[in-house]
């Protein structure tokens, strides 16, 4: 007898992703479906809109990463107007990102993500949440975390005037300069940072490496997949997340493309299927072949562990000793363990407060001038930056005037939306046997979601990680006959 | 004696808003141990069914953020109203319908055509689209409706009150949560927000000429932005005058010009008809051609004076034959 | 219409027995410069096909400059409306003095042949569900001094 | 609680009946929930029909009421009277236009009922929304202020003394008259301009309600019709005009001699002087910047000379204010510059003169005693006038100055009388002598032998230069022929142009000008001395070119607009459907105040709101539909009261 599973992060009516798995005669997993209920347009109402208004429109595709979008359409428009940003623009806008990364890591590893090591895959659901994290590591940390993202916060407040959608962002530049008290402040928040984030790794350590059984967890094949990595690299192949090339490695570690942003269409492709409203970004020259791995499935990865694994290292001392570190662990590069972004995403999370630091203690960054006014007539303009959920696309094209003609957005946690389905159906196709549904395939799958840290308000609407999960095991007619439920 | 219900519920919101609650940081407590939660998505692991279950007005307030897109955002809001004795629109999508309301000069067939058939990166030669039920070998996979027109709450279900911004700003959102627990409430249908516009606390008022007139209109990229001029008088279209004041002035602190989002004044109707009332007023041109030359360099008027109005403007959405 | 060109421009058509079809509905104001580009909306909205404004001539507005107001408005509102699925069309402006009766009543001819052209306006509605929105039958507003 | 709303319907006899089915609309009104009683009438407007109106009203005691008939442009004030005596309020009430805009103009019977049952429930939504509004009242001042002594001002100052006001007049000069006090005699029944004066002026300076203050110049305008305060700078002129009676023997012992403007310094004067023998009021004045003492020295001669004690050195500058009700500009005009145009030679060549110049060499009171002499004292053979001289020149000044053809032959009169010998050359392009008398003079003139026109045509192109002594006029006629002509003086009849003071003035008073820089009247036809601002009036040349006659006649005009508008006793009643601005709404966006063609809103920097003055307020509506915040609202007009029409329209 055939069954059907629904795994809806909160029932179907709440629409923010659905999983939909079907067993076969014999109860084993036959096939399982990632749906992404909800679609916006951004792409087709930008059309008609001037080009400058863009990074303040963006943004709005998610309150939870705005910077990104606000920084990749800015840097699009820089594309677009055909103008370069002042130097000390660059780095103020790398410094405002910087703390957005920091910020948005560390939001995931103790909010979101961290719960599944820190308090434990086996714990009882209740706990494995914030306030279980809380009473693991105490409440002294936890007021520091709070207090960690609040600095980082008002950093992206100076700047953006609001963190939740800034809008400082302007071709040739950014719309406020830098005052020295502020940079001072800054730095004694990038310090913070850099100890904070070391502290975190040790955490990692203590409740993570030094577990056998999460260990285990973390090599084991059941979140293993050997796919393609994408990610952006600075000149020495070093992870960046603001500007340079974008590197493509193949399941080996072999560098398989190197391009430039405004190259992006010979490499990237998208799929659509009709049962989902996301679409499945494909490496072009490799070719769609479906919901696979491998070396002949142009399906790929993004974000942290992504990143790390085409790149040769971090650009900051500490960050790269803790690079060499992981792949060690993991056994070289490229590391295919999904559960190892959570660790890939400390180490960039260090990396990000060191930048940080770099970026405040020049004295040059408080230079008022702060704008390049485009003089050329804009046509066409590609942005790209490393969003924390992986590579983030802005391509647009306009009219004479700079009023938007075409637009076209491929946002971070949509790379990684083929991925996330093969993880989920790979963790079920482990742990359903027979039509047995246990109940640790509820955390399993939801650890094997959780990984890619997917915001979906970016490709659909869901907030990233913690998804309260429910199943209901239906038969063929699609009767509930078993609810796994966790409250 | 039990503890208010309060349901939280997001439809076609960025999550910007669930953010703005996050924000709230050790307030966030303060209301967590007044109230009993009953949905939460983002934080909490509840059900519809569970909603489904209580009784009709058991739920004190339901704060929801977002419009309405979707038949599934549209029953969980009409649920949650039957649900509860207050409904609160909050966030700029809920209130006003917000940016993703920009999509109301377009349809869906428009947004599909685009989005899974002509995208440069879309490989999609058999043309295949989402569709609300599709049949796959193993069985029938269902999507929701996507509607043409993108609405703010209050054109789907009844509202009580409104927390305006893009997103709402923490002190906003504290004096409200303290006034429903408190019970002290304003009138029905109130903006929970001063009811003057932007320019009453605007820094840079004190720079602006009595005689304010408009010459030559600039865009924010074409012109270095002087830091304490009013926008208005550099020539740059600045909606504050047409915008509720509240937000803290958070756009023009950093040296960039409001677009709206707190919405218009009560006494408003329209928010883009008001600010473009005012704007052509105080065009220095009586000739029509002078004049023409004058509006025609605004590239986007309903874009700009309805950035994040559209859908709760009086004719809320781009008239078109092609759409239900 | 304004209260003082246009309004009388019409009242002069009608002394003279001048004809002209029936679908139009006057709201008088006292000048152009009052007319509200949400008086236009509300129009459209409530289901005209036609908005007309009318008032003095440049230069005789009786409060000297309201209908110079009107004309900026009305230049920046028809390309908004215009972006809003509006035909050009469907909104005019022009400018009736007292004495201008038969220029009042071609005008009204004019417009009433340009819309009827256009035929009605399609009415948005929203999902059944939603329940809907905008009412009316073709009918034409005119507005302004008269 | 609901309202009562009547709605009355009148036939007009059988204006509106016959192509209306007026018991259909009756029916029809009736049924309509909102609606308490619907009556019908053959002719309201009759006092039949008034009264019957009234006595209903009093009967039934509506909250509102509705009366379809004619256009309110015909009736509305007649229905709001009797709806007054009757005790409804007037503004509570709306009037619907079913004859001239629903029964004459449209051709089918049935269309035009169904038009006006959309009229009638237009209506009615409407009236449920009305307020009462109460007519305001604020007491005025009836005192005047006019600036210029002209013939225009003076006038004007009479007038107003004779009906018993108070009147500040304002000269800036010492003495007054204006231009005219220049002329010898005035066209064309060439009368004596000092004769014609002088009983004026006299009265002027004895009329105990007119208060003359020369040498005098308005400073400051603050506050609006019936309530102006006005501020005034009195400059000393250090001669007690009670103690002085006029005997000269100051000036006669005065050791500066300077160039004397008023005769455009082809006469000389002293330090302390009278302008031009028989100026008025026949006081002297020290002009400061010439005198010894002023420069330092210690000279008290003209003091000595006194045997009235008049002189006084130590007399002050005073700063004076009054409080008005209407103030009356009529501040005259002032010739183009010829010099401007080079080929006429003035400035550079000795003989060429202006018309005011050329006024005074005729004077009895001028540099010549009236004889026509050239600077060498020797009569000149011939004398050519040129008109329009950068006048009816799209280069210069497009207008024309309506004055100069008949004063040029004033000229030539004059010339012919008093050196008969002269010829005289008169160089013109067309024309101007419209209205009674002057074509009359015009042919008189033309019999004389001595004088020969000459036809050219615009723009002039005489070319003056001189040649040894004498000076040589070449000009091309209509016909196209050359002409050089010989003469010893040239005459020039330049632009009239709006006097310097009218660009101080437009800004203290705030009243528009027109392209040329003249006051802007209210309207060219129907409101010729009005301005754009309620109780300020314009007169004379400061209006634009013009002959004494009609500056006399503007005078008048402008005082009785005071005398009409200000009434002792009698209260400024304020326009009732003005604009308002909520003050808890308002948050000073400033975008309204710049639009108010009457200044009506200021800003209350204090209270950080703007206020519409609504005694100023003409209730446009301009501003309301600008305010972003909507914190502006027009009464009578608000935007939901048109929005139920809107919306009722399209039901």
């Amino acid at each position: 007898m055939t069954k059907r599973i629904t795994i809806d992060p909160i029932t179907r009516l709440e629409g923010h992703g659905k999983i939909e798995i079907f067993l076969d005669d014999h109860g084993d997993v036959e096939k399982a479906y990632l749906q992404v209920p909800e679609l916006r347009g951004f792409e087709v109402f930008s059309v008609g809109r001037p080009a400058e208004e863009m990074p303040r429109i963006t943004p709005k595709i998610c309150g939870v990463c705005p910077t990104t979008h606000h920084i990749c359409s800015t840097k699009a428009l820089d594309d677009l107007f055909n103008v370069e940003p002042t130097p000390v623009a660059k780095k103020l806008r790398e410094l405002m990102y910087s703390a957005f990364m920091l910020e948005d890591h560390m939001l995931h590893f103790f909010f979101l993500g961290g719960p599944d090591f820190v308090v434990g895959p086996s714990a009882p659901p209740a706990e494995r949440n914030i306030l279980g994290v809380i009473a693991k590591v105490g409440l002294e940390i936890a007021g520091k975390v709070i207090n960690m993202r609040k600095e980082c916060r008002d950093i992206i407040t100076y700047f953006g005037g609001r963190v939740i959608h800034p809008v400082c962002g302007l071709p040739g530049g950014i719309s406020k300069p830098l005052t020295e008290d502020m940079r001072q402040k800054i730095v004694e928040v990038a310090k913070h940072g850099v100890e904070f984030a070391k502290f975190t790794l040790n955490i990692f350590d203590d409740v993570v490496l030094k577990n056998k059984d999460y260990v285990d967890l973390i090599l084991g094949d059941v979140y293993k997949h050997a796919t393609y990595y994408m990610g952006m690299v600075d000149k020495n192949n070093k992870v960046n997340f603001y500007d340079g090339d974008v590197r493509v490695v193949t399941p080996e570690g072999k560098e398989f493309a190197r391009f430039k942003p405004k190259d992006y269409l010979d490499h990237i492709a998208e799929h659509v299927e009709p049962w989902s409203y996301t679409k499945y970004p494909y490496l072009k020259k490799v070719g769609w072949k479906g919901f696979v791995d491998g070396i002949d499935s142009g399906v790929y990865r993004v974000a942290p562990l992504a990143r790390l694994n085409v790149s040769d290292g971090m650009a900051t001392p500490l960050a790269q000793g803790e690079y060499e570190r992981m792949f060690e662990t993991l056994g070289g590069k490229p590391a295919h363990n999904t559960l190892a972004f959570h660790w890939a995403r400390l180490v960039e999370a260090l990396y990000a407060a060191e930048r940080m630091l770099e970026l405040a203690q020049d004295r040059d960054i408080i230079d008022p001038n702060i704008r390049n006014i485009p003089t050329s007539i804009p046509d066409e303009g590609i942005g790209i930056v490393e969003a924390p959920r992986g590579t983030l696309i802005h391509h647009y094209k306009t009219d004479q005037k700079g009023i938007i003609t075409e637009a076209n957005l491929i946002v971070a946690t949509v790379n990684n939306a083929a991925a996330i389905c093969m993880s989920i159906e790979k963790a079920a196709r482990g742990l359903i046997k027979r039509g047995k549904v246990s109940e640790g395939l509820l955390n399993m799958v939801e650890m094997a979601f959780r990984a890619y840290d997917p915001c979906f308000a970016c490709a659909t609407h869901t907030l990233p990680g913690k998804l309260p999960l429910s199943i209901n095991v239906r038969d063929k007619e699609g009767n509930i006959i078993q609810v796994l439920h966790r409250s | 004696m039990a503890k208010p219900k309060v349901a939280f519920y997001w439809c076609a919101s960025c999550g910007g808003c669930e953010e703005a609650v996050v924000d709230l940081a050790e307030n966030i407590l303060k209301v967590v141990a007044a109230v009993e939660i009953v949905l939460w998505p983002v934080a909490m692991d509840f059900k519809i069914k569970d909603v489904e279950a209580l009784q009709d007005g058991e739920i004190a307030v339901s704060f929801i953020n977002g419009g309405i897109r979707t038949s599934e955002q549209e029953h969980v809001a009409k649920l949650l109203r039957k649900k509860s004795g207050l409904v609160v629109a909050f966030g700029a999508c809920a209130h006003l319908g917000g940016v993703p309301g920009l999509a109301n000069f377009y349809n869906r067939d428009k947004i599909f055509e685009y989005v899974y058939h002509k995208s440069p990166s879309v490989v999609n030669p058999e043309k295949i689209t989402p569709k609300e039920s599709t049949m796959v070998e193993q069985g029938e996979l269902t999507l929701p409706k996507f509607y043409d027109t993108v609405y703010p709450l209050d054109k789907v279900i009844d509202v009580d009150y409104y927390l305006p911004g893009c997103a709402p700003p923490p002190d906003l959102i504290m004096t409200a949560v303290e006034a429903i627990l408190a019970g002290n409430l304003p009138a029905k249908g109130t903006v929970l927000a001063p009811d003057k516009s932007l320019c009453d606390t605007c820094q840079r008022k004190i720079t602006k000429p009595e005689k304010s007139v408009i010459k030559e209109l600039k865009r924010v990229h074409e012109v270095l932005l002087d830091p304490e001029r009013c926008f208005l008088d550099q020539g740059i279209i600045c909606l504050g005058p047409a915008t509720r004041d509240g937000c803290g002035e958070r756009c023009i602190n950093a040296n960039m010009p409001c677009r709206g989002c707190f919405g218009p004044t009560s006494r408003v109707e329209d928010q883009g008809a008001k600010f473009l009332s005012a704007l052509a007023s105080i065009m220095d041109a009586n000739d029509e051609a002078a004049i023409i030359k004058l509006t025609d360099s605004i590239v986007d008027p309903a874009g700009m004076f309805y950035f994040y109005s559209l859908p709760a403007s009086m004719l809320g959405r781009r008239i078109d034959p092609d759409i239900e | 219409m304004c209260n003082w060109c246009s309004y009388a421009g019409a009242d002069a058509a009608g002394s003279a027995r001048k004809t002209y079809p029936p679908n139009i509905s006057v709201i008088r104001v006292m000048c152009t410069g009052r007319i509200d580009p949400q008086f236009v909306l509300k129009a459209f909205q409530s289901g005209a096909d036609g908005v007309l404004i009318l008032g003095c001539h440049p230069g005789d507005c009786h409060y000297k400059e309201g209908n110079y107001k009107a004309l900026r408005r009305f230049h920046l509102l028809r390309r908004m409306l215009g972006q809003l699925g509006i035909d050009e069309g469907r909104f005019r402006l022009d400018w009736v003095s007292a004495s201008e009766a038969d220029k009042f009543v071609a005008t009204v001819h004019d417009m009433v042949k340009t819309v009827k052209a256009l035929g009605p306006l399609h009415k948005i509605t929203a999902p059944s569900s939603l329940g809907t929105k905008g009412k009316g039958s073709g009918a034409f507003q005119e507005m302004g001094n008269g | 609680m609901k309202l009562r709303i009547g709605v009355y319907i009148c036939s007009c006899g059988t204006n509106i009946s016959e192509n209306l089915d007026i018991d259909e609309l009756a029916r029809v009104s009736s049924s309509l929930d909102t609606v308490t009683y619907v009556k019908v009438h053959n002719l309201l407007c009759s006092e039949e029909g008034k009264n019957y109106l009234a006595e209903d009203i009093l009967k039934e005691k509506p909250d509102r009421a509705v009366i379809a008939a004619c256009t309110p442009k015909e009736h509305e004030k007649t229905f709001r009277n009797v709806l007054q005596k009757a005790g409804l309020n007037p503004y509570l009430f709306q009037m619907v236009n079913i004859r001239e805009q629903i029964a004459w103009v449209t051709s089918d019977k049935t269309a035009a009922t169904d038009k006006a049952k959309s009229a009638i429930r237009m209506a009615v939504r409407r009236v449920a929304l009305h307020e009462p509004l109460e007519k305001k009242e604020i007491d005025c001042n009836t005192d005047a202020l006019v600036i210029g002594a002209g013939p225009a001002g003076m006038e004007a100052a009479l007038l107003l003394a004779k009906a018993g006001r108070k009147v500040s007049l304002v000269e800036k000069n010492a003495f007054i008259g204006g231009r005219v006090a220049r002329y010898e005699e005035v066209f064309p029944k060439m009368e004596c301009a000092s004769c014609m004066l002088e009983p004026i002026m006299d009265e002027i300076l004895h009329d105990e309600n007119i208060e003359l203050l020369s040498c005098s110049e308005v400073q400051e305008v603050l506050g609006f019709v019936g309530n102006f305060v006005v501020q005034i700078k009195k400059n000393a002129g250090f001669v007690d005009k009670d103690k002085c009676l006029g005997c000269g023997a100051c000036y006669d012992v005065c050791p500066v001699k300077i160039k004397n403007e008023f005769d455009y310094n082809l006469s000389e004067r002293h330090a302390i002087y009278v302008p031009y023998v028989g100026a008025l009021p026949n006081v002297p004045v020290i002009d400061k910047k010439n005198c010894l003492r002023f420069k330092g020295e210690n000279c008290t001669l003209c003091k000595e000379s006194c045997m009235f004690d008049a002189i006084n050195y130590d007399d002050k500058d005073e700063l004076l204010e009054r409080n008005v009700g209407g103030i009356i500009a009529a501040t005259g005009f002032e010739l183009f510059d010829p010099s401007v145009l080079p080929q006429y030679g003035y400035g550079r060549i000795p003989e060429v003169y202006t018309s005011l110049e050329f006024e005074r060499l005729l004077s009895q009171t001028g540099p010549t005693g009236g004889k026509l002499l050239m600077k060498n004292s020797k009569e000149p053979e011939s004398v050519a006038i040129i008109h329009c001289v950068g006048s009816r020149d799209k280069n210069f000044k497009e207008y024309c100055s309506s004055v100069c053809c008949m004063y040029a032959l004033k000229f030539a009169r004059l010339i012919e009388k008093h050196s008969p010998s002269v010829k005289v050359y008169d160089i013109y392009a067309d024309w101007c002598v419209p209205g009674k008398d002057n074509q009359a003079f015009l042919n008189s003139v033309r019999e004389w032998e001595n004088i020969k026109f000459l036809h050219t045509s615009l723009p002039m192109n005489a070319e003056i230069q001189q040649k040894g002594d004498a000076i040589t006029v070449s000009c091309t006629d209509i016909n196209g022929k050359k002409n050089e002509l010989s003469c010893g003086m040239v005459v020039l009849c330049p632009a009239m142009l709006p006097s310097k003071d009218n660009m101080r003035l437009s800004e203290l008073l705030q009243i528009t000008k027109d392209q040329d820089g003249f006051f802007a009247e209210g309207h060219t036809k129907l409101a010729p001395v009005s301005t754009n601002i309620d109780g300020i009036y314009i007169a004379g040349c400061s209006q634009g070119p013009k002959d004494i006659q009609n500056s006399v006649a503007q005078g008048a005009a402008a005082a009785g607009q005071v005398l009409a508008s200000l009434v002792p006793g009698r209260k400024l009643e304020l326009d009732v459907m003005t604009a308002e601005i909520d003050g808890k709404a308002c948050a000073e966006c400033m975008i309204c105040l710049n639009l108010c063609p009457y200044k009506a809103i200021v800003l209350d920097r204090e209270k950080k709101v703007a206020v519409v003055n609504t005694v100023l307020c003409k209730g446009c509506g301009t501003c309301v539909a600008a305010c972003p915040s909507e914190s502006a609202n027009s009464r009578h007009f608000t935007t939901q009261q048109i929005f139920a029409e809107i919306e009722e329209a399209l039901k």
